[in-house]
């Protein structure tokens, strides 16, 4: 065992939290060391967002592909090379997790491998997976330990048949049928990529809708859709009982009508996670009855000298929420003021997208008088010249002074519209605001200028009485 | 193009600046209470109704 | 001849500009009417706008699948169907000129098909192709002619070997060699497409950079861009003569070197457009020195009652910016107070996409002290995902108090992030906060919000010392 090391900060977790908390205290001139176990980049980078974006990416070529006829593009897609597939997978996801090492090493942020165990408040210890430990001793830490997938009771993830959402986005295979349980953002990202890849899709959620949370009139449209397009999906239903039968998963799900059995050739588990916080108690973290570490605006917790970030803290269980409480928890480490309390846009890379910010149309109507406005991607120029007219933008607005209260979007292309939708609502927009921006011809982003005109009852691309 | 003739170093929003052109309101005398202080146009409304009961009060 | 006709407001000139004043108007509870002598829509519509974009869609789709191969797609482009590709290319522009008469129908506007002509303020003669003609008479005018390609003096246009934008988007063929004269807009679209379907495409510029008056550096870097895909660039290159040899175009370029001689199949001249006037002056309308109508921020011209939006009264020759101005005026002529007073931002459809918005960074730092964040899309994790590397985002603020000035981007989707960069000109933001607002991850939005985070030195995601 080595001697103990000192630091101005210790980090606890490399993802998108720990990372950039990392370095923006090492660009604040603090001495900081960023403690991993895992890959550089957390669950995020390695195993969640960029690779699933990545295959996400290659599935909407082939969908291009198989629809290019149309277009007189004689064009045929003769094999998936899955190996292939993996691989270039494999080097966005490494160069990513290699930009960090980069990253880190340029702005003097030392990288420890190994686990970390909190012994009392600001002394950490590093095991390495080589057995050896190192004593480390800091002002402050910042826990960043994210979460992991939950488990259902009584269905063991074997990694082959039953897995979980690492192994969807490791891309394994191309399973025949797969059986998606749980109908949230990680089993539509899912079922859009392995639908699109050949499989033939079915995802059990036990709400009544899919998304659940998120507005109804999206959450409705993106199961139409995703029917239309030869997903099974079965709401109000839950996993009862899963046995294999000769390599194949024969799973019990019972619906409101009844029980029906489905056959699959893999099943993805994927009904939510929970905080990595096993251990933080021993050290006297305050939590939540899930798990999660309590925080205040600072990000600080109950003991002095203790910050924690990401999905750790509690949902949303977003990337950019970790990284925006990183850099808050680093700054105020380093004795600036910050606070965390801006909106948090979600998106979700189904086909066709979803992108919110801010309230659901239920909401907001439960909170009083509200003037809505939705404009169809069917009337929008730039999806008529792309073909993808599915989807809708829906501004949801104060009826009496016109403050915008949330943005909803189904679409092509919406996730690169929610940073406008969520800088609307930063700057308390109300619609008339918004409408005086000129938004491009001709670009997606004009539909929420549209929806925003239709509040008012004034866009001119469709017909309003 | 944007601010002509708002006041320099003055921030508001655009439905702000109109209506504070409409009602003839003098931007660099309403505090914001937008985002780093923008002059929002909830702010201009009720400097408007101020400068209502202002009057009235004179009178 | 049929009897005078009254209307509220006559509009002239069916484009983004006429068709949304007119669709304004009625929603304004005005009697309109909508002359047009060619087809609803417009040029953009028509002739540019939307089927440049539909045609460079399915040119992006051939690039996609042409790298496909590095994802372990195995596809193949087997041929190109130029009548298929016009055909769905027709059909997207059928679909929406079709649209803009179905809200004309459904709003109460009356389209009258024929050419219109002023005689005297506010009495329209419109004649149509059948030679028969009406009189109109309107309390209010608004003028939205357009514009038309300026032609180069002594080079005959036969709309076969020498072409115009027009033919250009509606792809008769595909050149096996294509000249472009002019580097502008049209030029940058037009390359992009061309040299996707397999023509070698030269541009020759008159003036040092591509896109003049864009930023130095986007320009640059759209530049090299091209010539990395195998465009040939000319610029301080000026055509000095055409000559038909044999079917094909000879062309003689004087460049700075001397002179060269180009041989091509096509060539389209691409120099620019000028208003759509003529015969305007007779009505006693005040123009500027290009025959641009003059007008004030209610698009007032000045003869009482006449209004004029678009192209017609000045640059940005822009389709938003025309629309723009069609709400304005015909909201001053219900009787509403509106004025134009909006930036106003570009999107170029080039490959990689071009869009600003606000001064380039050679104005900003003529005015004043400036900050500058620049942030490469090689970069971010969203453009990984999508193999799509290419480009930056720049912000340029004042470096007093952090207000942004311009921000210039060239990458894939940037388009997209238009209205955004437009959005917080027009709130006035500062850097400050913008980088309040949490964009969502992976997108390439990020990378706007990661340039603000630049000029203020404090971006995580690339080294800054
Ligand atoms: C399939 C999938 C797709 C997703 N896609 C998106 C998306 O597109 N956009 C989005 O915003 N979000 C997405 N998410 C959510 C996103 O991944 C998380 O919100 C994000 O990773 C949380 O970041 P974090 O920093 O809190 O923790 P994590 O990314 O979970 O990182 C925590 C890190 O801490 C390490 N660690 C934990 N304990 C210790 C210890 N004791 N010692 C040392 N190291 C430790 C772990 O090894 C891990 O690397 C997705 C999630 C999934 C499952
Ligand atoms: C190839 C190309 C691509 C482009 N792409 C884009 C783009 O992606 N985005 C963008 O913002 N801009 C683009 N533009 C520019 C855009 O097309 C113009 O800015 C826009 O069309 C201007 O609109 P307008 O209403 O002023 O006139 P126009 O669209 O030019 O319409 C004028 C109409 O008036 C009619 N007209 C004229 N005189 C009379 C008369 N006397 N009687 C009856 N009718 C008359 C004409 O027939 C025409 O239909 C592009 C231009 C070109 C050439």
């Amino acid at each position: 065992m080595s001697g103990v090391q000192g630091y101005d900060a210790v980090v606890v977790g490399s993802g998108p939290g720990g990372y950039v908390a990392a370095l923006r205290l090492a660009q604040l001139g603090r001495r900081t060391a960023l403690v991993e176990r895992d890959r550089l980049g957390g669950e995020c980078t390695n195993y969640a967002c960029i690779p699933s974006k990545a295959l996400l990416h290659v599935a909407k070529i082939i969908d291009y592909a198989e629809r290019a006829a149309k277009y007189g593009l004689r064009m045929r897609v003769e094999s998936i090379d899955v190996d292939a597939l993996r691989k270039w997978r494999d080097g966005v996801v490494n160069s990513l997790s290699g930009g960090i090492k980069y990253l880190c090493d340029n702005y003097g942020v030392e990288v420890l491998q190994g686990e970390a165990r909190l012994r009392g408040g600001r002394e950490v210890e590093v095991r390495s997976s080589g057995g050896d430990s190192k004593q480390l001793r800091a002002s402050s830490v910042i826990l960043a330990t994210g979460s992991t997938p939950i488990q259902l009771r009584g269905i063991e993830q074997d990694g082959e048949l039953v897995v979980g959402s690492r192994e969807a986005m490791q891309l394994r295979r191309i399973p025949g049928r797969l059986l998606i349980i749980g109908g949230g953002v990680v089993g539509l990202e899912a079922a859009t990529l392995y639908s699109r890849l050949g499989s033939e899709v079915t995802i059990v959620e036990m709400m009544p809708q899919l998304l659940p949370g998120a507005d109804q009139e999206v959450a409705r449209y993106i199961e139409r859709t995703l029917k239309q397009r030869g997903v099974k999906i079965m709401t109000n239903s839950k996993l009862d009982k899963l046995e294999k039968r000769s390599g194949a998963a024969v799973a019990t799900v019972v619906t409101q009508g009844g029980s029906t059995t489905v056959e699959a050739d893999e099943v993805l588990v994927a009904v939510g996670r929970r905080p990595s916080s096993e251990g933080l108690a021993l050290i006297g973290l305050e939590m939540d009855e899930r798990g999660h570490v309590k925080v205040d605006a600072g990000m600080r917790t109950n003991v002095p000298g203790v910050y924690a970030v990401g999905d750790l803290v509690g949902p949303p269980y977003l990337a950019h929420k970790a990284m925006k409480q990183g850099k808050v928890a680093a700054e105020n480490v380093a004795g600036l003021r910050s606070e965390f309390d801006s909106l948090v846009p979600s998106v979700i890379y189904s086909d066709p997208e979803i992108a919110f910010v801010g309230l659901t149309e239920e909401e907001a109507r439960a909170r009083g008088q509200v003037v809505v406005g939705r404009f169809p991607l069917s009337a929008s120029g730039r999806a008529r010249t792309m073909d993808e007219t599915e989807g809708f933008v829906k501004v949801i607005a104060d009826a009496a002074d016109g403050r915008i209260l949330g943005i909803h979007m189904v679409g092509y292309g919406v996730s690169e519209l929610a940073a406008e939708a969520a800088m609307s609502m930063e700057f308390m927009a109300t619609l008339e605001d918004v409408e005086a921006v000129i938004h491009p011809h001709p670009t997606l982003s004009e539909a929420l200028m549209e929806a925003v005109e239709a509040a008012r009852k004034r866009s001119v691309h469709i017909f309003q009485k | 193009a944007v601010p002509a003739g708002t006041p320099a170093g003055v921030r508001a929003m655009p439905a702000a600046r109109r209506l504070a052109k409409e009602a003839g309101i003098d931007l660099g005398k309403i505090r914001g209470s937008g985002p780093g202080g923008v002059i929002t146009v909830s702010d201009v409304k009720k400097a408007q109704e101020e400068r209502q009961v202002g009057k009235g009060e004179a009178r």
